[in-house]
């Protein structure tokens, strides 16, 4: 029975920093059609600025978050400028084999930068966890599920209440259309794409006091996100969150049950499933 | 066949002032027109023969790098089968990789079934398993990024079930023992490889151009341009597109068996990782998808220039795939249509220009 | 705009040609330079390791390692018997993919290389080796510890570090020579890719001879990014002793997480383990870490030609030297003293030198002479049990080696 | 003349909203029956539930003496029924005749063949000049001739036309109503949506109306621009505009 609430909360915990991550790719997606597999090296990026503002800094990935968004906005703003904005008319292909490109770039001129050292950020008091009898809640994921929260509930009113929102939401529904009401398609996009990378650096920020800091860290993230995104229902902000919620408590449960080897069989199956029943994801609207 | 469309053809070449732009034109082969002119026949059989001719004129290290390209080509056309003609992307063609070489691989080692079977069977396991895949995804109309997302995602699966169990050899992977007989499919020296792998790529792309002149061929093609105009023809595009997969799979689990029979050992990352189905599309987006000879131009450049980042940049460590990396980015946004693409807009260009200073 | 595309597609056909063009030239001139004569000042030694990806971090350290033997090699005069011959270490990456490891062995063969060192994870070593095997060049392995890999039948290849049997019968028997009545139960944990299978399995084939009832054996993907179901199995599980093989990054993770929760374990042992071996894992975890144990491959700490090289490494690298990078720099050694012998850089010669192999001074823990068997392992090749001691890794199991008694935890 | 078409009480509904409501039609070989209704009164769903495109919700088709309400696209065209699309849908990478071709092999076999029947279906629209043009480069006009091409190609009984004369130059409406004139004369049966009244009047037997779904009135043409509810609801404005 204390397996299953320790499971349960673990599962929920990590399942808020995978709905943060899958957020981006669910946004770039609903606005671009751009499967953005550069997603997992982005979130390593976070980590590094994060690093990088530990070190020189020394201030602790909390205080930080301000700045990781703004350098993760610029580079996202920059990436869809230089590379993607000029590929949008062509096949979705090769946006995919580019992103995969930047992919491998990123990565490694990220090892010729920082070398291949395991990096770690450690946070004053966040090594030992919370108890609450013979359950345990991990603090730094506790706290990143807050600013999860609070993140999604930025990018819901920015996308629901501001001007800015409207003009994106118009050109994830019709771009011509947008391009007809004055909106500047391309700089939409650009914003997007960077509202996708802040996404994606700050769930990397948030992972630095719980995991290691090395070339390819955000990789593991990236395949989960994609599954997550397309479970929520692409473009969808609530959907890619209750996903990330829902993939965190299976994989979590089913590493107590079956062993975490097969876990991402579990996932995956979940994943082909959903494309198979709702190809509009959990909380999409009907096709 | 169609003497009048030779003519035709001939006619409008000869209208063709531009000596350059008519060049062009010869060469490249788009993705409508099916028939070979002169100076491409040339140009292959020049290169087919260089080829036939490398064992004696290169190292092995050279001759590695050629089959390397050979069997990356294959993959691709397998890939270009399903994903350029018939246009639907898969982003896990690693599957059918897979299970092509963990089929005969495992008969060959726990069973002491001949590899030559095995490659038979290996088909038979991938045709299979691509039939179950084709009808999930077919029969619910997955498209597009989220077919791709369904294919990575199936490869992933059998990832993990290879991975963890036993009686596939789970994580210890496959070793086949080193012989040099080709009665058990390993051909002694590199130069039998690399016939064989030559025989393949030829046989592959051969087929690719003549069926594109067939029933068959054609209504792929229309499935990838527009299946709902295909339906209304007559065209059961669910029949064609679990064709084109199935043919595909069966295909590509040949390479798996070569891959196996060449490297002498598998497991499960090096059969169904995700580099794996991305090797098989970066060489037809690299070259021109859908057309007949982009996947090899694409597998000729891109092999190449990763060795030649490997060998150049080897004491910077990193920087070689950087460079790779940002060769690949540049490629992508200057030719967006691959090398076939580009040369034929070129050609369209200059005829313009021919034109209009005419 | 277009333009600029213009530029771009010239620039870029023009340097395509012309690298492709280089490449066949290239290949042309190296062709026959495989077995370059014994008159040669230089003598190649190929290196192939995974130097970006998942391991890049553990394959530089290997490098680095090969680095600073061939310096003091060729700072004491090279190889004598062959004039003075300096030696040249030749890097590959194999991108943690088997067909580009196989790529980059053809093309250190092609570039000259006498012999080739390689590759840390087994799955690649094995198809890089079979690759020297049908060249008929030599290949020593740095670092992998399959056990299959040598049953092939291979007359070119060689390994000095103990496999993953070798590892999984010492633990077995330093375990049930060190540890005490209380420790009835053990928990099993490793990641799932080859390293931890191999050992995992014999292990707990050969528990029960220990007297130590395994209560389970949990399994999980080195790349995971969380532990915390898994802790928590091995929580309501309450072991004595908790059994660990995995890499570093894996291994922290599960450290951090029983850390977290305040669990302590009577025994923490690791097999072969890259976390528990590593200085930084002392460094990152402090007093929390203090006693855990791992049985692993390890320098002789006794021997002052170790000392020496430690410090060196750590004034050159400023990074404390890794339990891999040992492999590296001893591998060269070995190799060094083969060509000695050889008098000769021919791959066949080399080969030939490396199965009379019979060297007493070097700076591993093993009692006896690196030598090969004729598969090509080393006959004498052993584990050490290792426990962090006032944030200090130290030899406490066989007594031979030992620097200082095994401590337990109350 | 016997009934070729016969469709019963077609519903097709969308998440609640009523697209199509129960509309009956009957249709007699070598007739052109026009089909007419203000925009969103449900034309194109209409034929999209008699190909079987998207099933309709109820009633049941006939079509030459089958009952194909169960049946695919794919399936009906093989029994004689082709369409055209309201927005062009070509295979827009393939030549002109290769796209003809996809529709010539639904009856025949070799590419020699079908080739010969797609030469034969260009040169009746009028597109000989155009043969080995890539069709993304051909103007609507072209393309919309090429698919009516296409579709003939696939020797059909019955021909559904969607609004093939939108977007037409007054010269090319002409040629066009002449086409389908020809076309019927080559024995077809037709089946046309269409807006533009002049032509539809020269070209139709029967004229159709839906209006919401629902079909409000059938007659001869004359007979329909008199009827009242079809004034009110739609003709009354659009016919004195093209008048």
């Amino acid at each position: 029975m204390n397996a299953f609430f320790q499971a349960s909360i673990d599962g929920v915990l990590m399942g808020g920093v995978y709905a943060l991550a899958a957020l981006g790719i669910s946004l770039i997606f609903g606005v671009m059609k751009i499967t953005n597999f550069a997603h997992g090296a982005l979130i390593t990026v976070g980590m590094y600025v994060t690093f990088e503002l530990y070190v020189l800094l020394g201030i602790t990935p909390y205080v930080a978050l301000p700045l990781v968004m703004v350098t993760m906005f610029v580079i996202g703003y920059l990436v869809q400028k230089v590379f993607l904005n000029p590929l949008m008319g062509v096949a979705g292909h090769n946006q995919l084999l580019l992103t995969q490109g930047l992919a491998i770039v990123i990565e490694n001129a990220i090892l010729v930068m920082f070398s291949a050292n395991y990096q770690s950020v450690s946070v004053p008091g966040f090594e030992t966890a919370i108890r609450l009898g013979s359950i345990t809640i991990n603090k730094p994921k506790l706290v990143a599920f807050l600013f999860v929260a609070i993140i999604a509930a930025g990018i819901y009113v920015l996308l629901e209440k501001t001007d800015l929102g409207r003009a994106i939401r118009a050109t994830s529904v019709q771009p011509e259309g947008a391009t007809l009401m004055g909106i500047v398609v391309p700089r939409i996009n650009q914003i997007a794409f960077g509202l996708g990378i802040v996404c994606a650096g700050v769930a990397g920020a948030l992972l630095t006091p719980t995991q290691y800091i090395y070339p390819t860290s955000g990789n593991t993230y990236s395949l989960k996100c994609f599954v997550i995104a397309v479970f929520g229902g692409l473009g969808n902000i609530w959907g890619a969150i209750l996903a990330g919620l829902i993939i965190g408590v299976v994989e979590s449960f089913s590493a107590l049950w079956l062993g975490g080897s097969w876990s991402e069989l579990i996932v995956y199956m979940i994943f082909i499933l959903t494309l198979i029943i709702k190809p509009t994801g959990l909380l999409g609207k009907k096709g | 066949m169609s003497t009048a469309r030779i003519q035709e053809a001939n006619g409008h070449a000869a209208e063709e002032t531009n000596f350059l732009g008519s060049f062009l034109k010869k060469v490249t082969i788009s993705t409508s027109n099916g028939k070979l002119t002169l100076p491409q026949i040339i140009i292959i059989g020049v290169i087919s023969v260089f080829i036939l001719l490398t064992p004696q004129m290169l190292s092995n290290y050279r001759l590695n790098l050629v089959i390397s390209i050979l069997t990356t080509a294959y993959f691709a056309q397998c890939w270009n089968l399903m994903s350029g003609y018939t246009g639907q992307f898969s982003f896990g063609h690693a599957a059918f990789y897979g299970i092509g070489a963990y089929t005969s691989s495992i008969l060959f080692v726990d069973f002491g079934i001949n590899p030559w079977i095995g490659l038979i069977c290996g088909m038979m396991v991938s045709g299979i398993v691509a039939a179950l895949i084709g009808y999930l995804s077919f029969h619910y109309n997955l498209k597009g990024d989220y077919f791709a997302l369904a294919t990575m995602a199936f490869c992933e699966i059998f990832r993990v079930i290879f991975k963890n169990t036993k009686a596939l050899h789970a994580a210890s992977g496959v070793s086949i023992p080193f012989s040099k007989k080709f009665a058990l499919m390993q051909f002694g020296s590199k130069a039998g490889f690399l016939y064989v792998a030559f025989i393949m790529l030829t046989m592959i792309t051969f087929g690719l151009y003549k069926i594109r002149r067939t029933k068959m061929g054609l209504y792929f093609v229309a499935v990838r341009e527009n299946e709902d105009a295909a339906r209304a023809l007559g065209i059961n595009a669910f029949k064609y597109k679990m064709i084109a997969l199935i043919a595909s799979a069966m295909l590509s689990a040949v390479g798996g068996t070569f891959y196996a029979q060449y490297y002498l050992y598998i497991d499960p990352t090096i059969c169904f990782g995700n580099t794996v189905s991305i090797s098989a599309i970066t060489p037809c987006i690299i070259g021109g998808v859908g057309t007949v000879f982009g996947p090899i131009i694409g597998a000729a450049i891109i092999k190449p220039i990763s060795e030649i980042t490997n060998s150049a940049l080897s004491n910077f460590v990193g920087m070689n795939m950087v460079v790779y990396g940002l060769i690949l980015v540049i490629v992508i946004m200057v030719m967006p249509k691959g090398v076939i693409g580009l040369v034929q807009e070129l050609r369209v260009k200059m005829g313009k220009k021919k034109k209009t200073e005419g | 705009m277009k333009r600029l595309n213009k530029v771009l597609a010239t620039v870029l056909a023009s340097t395509m040609m012309a690298t492709m063009v280089a490449g066949c030239a290239a290949g042309s001139g190296s062709g026959a330079a495989g077995g370059s004569g014994s008159d040669s000042k230089v003598i190649k030694i190929g290196s192939v390791h995974p130097l970006t990806g998942n391991y890049a971090y553990e394959a530089q350290s290997i490098i680095n390692s090969q680095k600073l033997a061939i310096e003091e090699i060729n700072a004491a005069g090279g190889i004598t018997s062959m004039g003075g011959a300096k030696l040249e270490l030749v890097v590959g990456d194999s991108q943690a993919s088997a067909d580009t490891g196989a790529s980059e062995t053809e093309r250190l063969i092609a570039e000259g290389c006498s012999i080739l060192t390689g590759t840390f994870q087994s799955g690649v070593t094995l198809t890089c080796m079979q690759k020297a095997e049908q060249n008929e060049v030599p290949f020593l392995v740095t670092v992998s510890n399959n056990v299959a890999m040598f049953e092939n039948g291979f007359e070119w290849c060689f390994r000095i570090q103990p496999n993953a049997d070798v590892f999984a019968q010492d633990f077995i028997e330093y375990i049930s020579a060190v540890k005490t009545d209380d420790i009835k139960t053990a928990v099993l944990i490793h990641e799932d890719s080859l390293t931890g299978t191999d050992s995992g399995d014999i292990i707990s084939e050969n528990m029960a001879s220990t007297g130590i009832e395994l209560l389970d054996r949990i399994t999980y993907s080195a790349s995971t990014s969380t532990l915390s179901t898994e802790v928590t199995k091995l929580a309501d599980l309450k072991p004595d002793l908790l059994i660990t093989i995995g890499y570093f990054a894996d291994t922290s993770l599960l450290v951090k997480e029983l850390n977290e929760r305040g669990i302590k374990i009577k025994m923490v042992c690791g097999v072969a383990n890259g976390g528990i071996s590593d200085s930084k894992f002392i460094s990152d975890f402090g007093d929390s870490v203090e006693n855990f144990l791992d049985l692993n491959y390890r320098f002789n700490p006794n021997s002052d030609k170790t000392k020496a090289l430690l410090e060196s490494y750590k004034a050159k690298y400023s990074d404390d030297m890794s339990v891999h990078a040992v492999w590296g720099y001893e591998s060269i050694y070995v190799i060094a003293d083969a060509l000695e012998r050889a008098g000769s850089s021919k791959p066949e010669d080399v080969r030939n030198a490396m199965k009379s192999t019979n060297i007493t001074e070097h700076v591993l823990a093993q009692s006896g002479a690196i030598t090969f068997d004729t598969k090509g392992e080393n006959i004498n090749a052993a584990g050490v049990l290792v426990q962090i001691q006032n944030g200090k890794h130290v030899v406490v199991y066989p007594t031979e080696f030992a620097e200082s008694e095994l401590r337990y935890n109350k | 003349m016997a009934t070729l078409l016969k469709a019963v009480n077609i519903t097709k509904r969308f998440a609640g909203l009523t697209a199509v409501d129960s509309v009956n039609l009957e249709i007699k070989e070598g007739e052109i029956v026009g089909l007419i209704g203000p925009n969103g009164a449900g034309k194109t769903t209409f034929f999209n539930s008699i190909t079987g495109f998207y099933p309709a919700t109820f009633g049941s088709v006939e079509f030459d003496g089958h009952n194909i309400t169960k049946k695919t696209t794919f399936q009906n065209c093989k029994a004689g029924m082709a369409r055209t699309f309201q927005i062009v849908q070509p295979f827009g990478q393939l030549t002109s005749l290769e796209n003809v071709m996809v529709g010539a092999f639904n009856r025949v076999e070799s590419y020699a063949e079908a080739e010969k029947v797609a030469r034969e279906m260009i040169k009746f629209v009028g597109l000989e000049e155009k043969m080995n043009a890539i069709v993304a480069d051909l103007t609507i006009g072209d393309q919309r001739k090429l698919e009516m091409a296409r579709a003939l190609a696939t020797k059909p009984k019955l021909l559904l036309l969607d609004e093939v004369m939108a977007g037409l130059t007054p010269t090319e409406i002409e040629e066009c109503v002449e086409l389908v004139l020809k076309i019927r004369k080559s024995g077809v049966t037709i089946l046309m949506i269409e807006h533009i009244m002049a032509a539809l009047m020269k070209l139709s037997d029967r004229v159709i109306v839906l209006d919401h779904g629902k079909l409000i009135a059938e007659g001869k043409p004359q007979e329909i621009t008199q009827n009242e509810r079809v004034i009110e609801s739609y003709l009354g404005r659009a016919y004195k505009k093209e008048a």
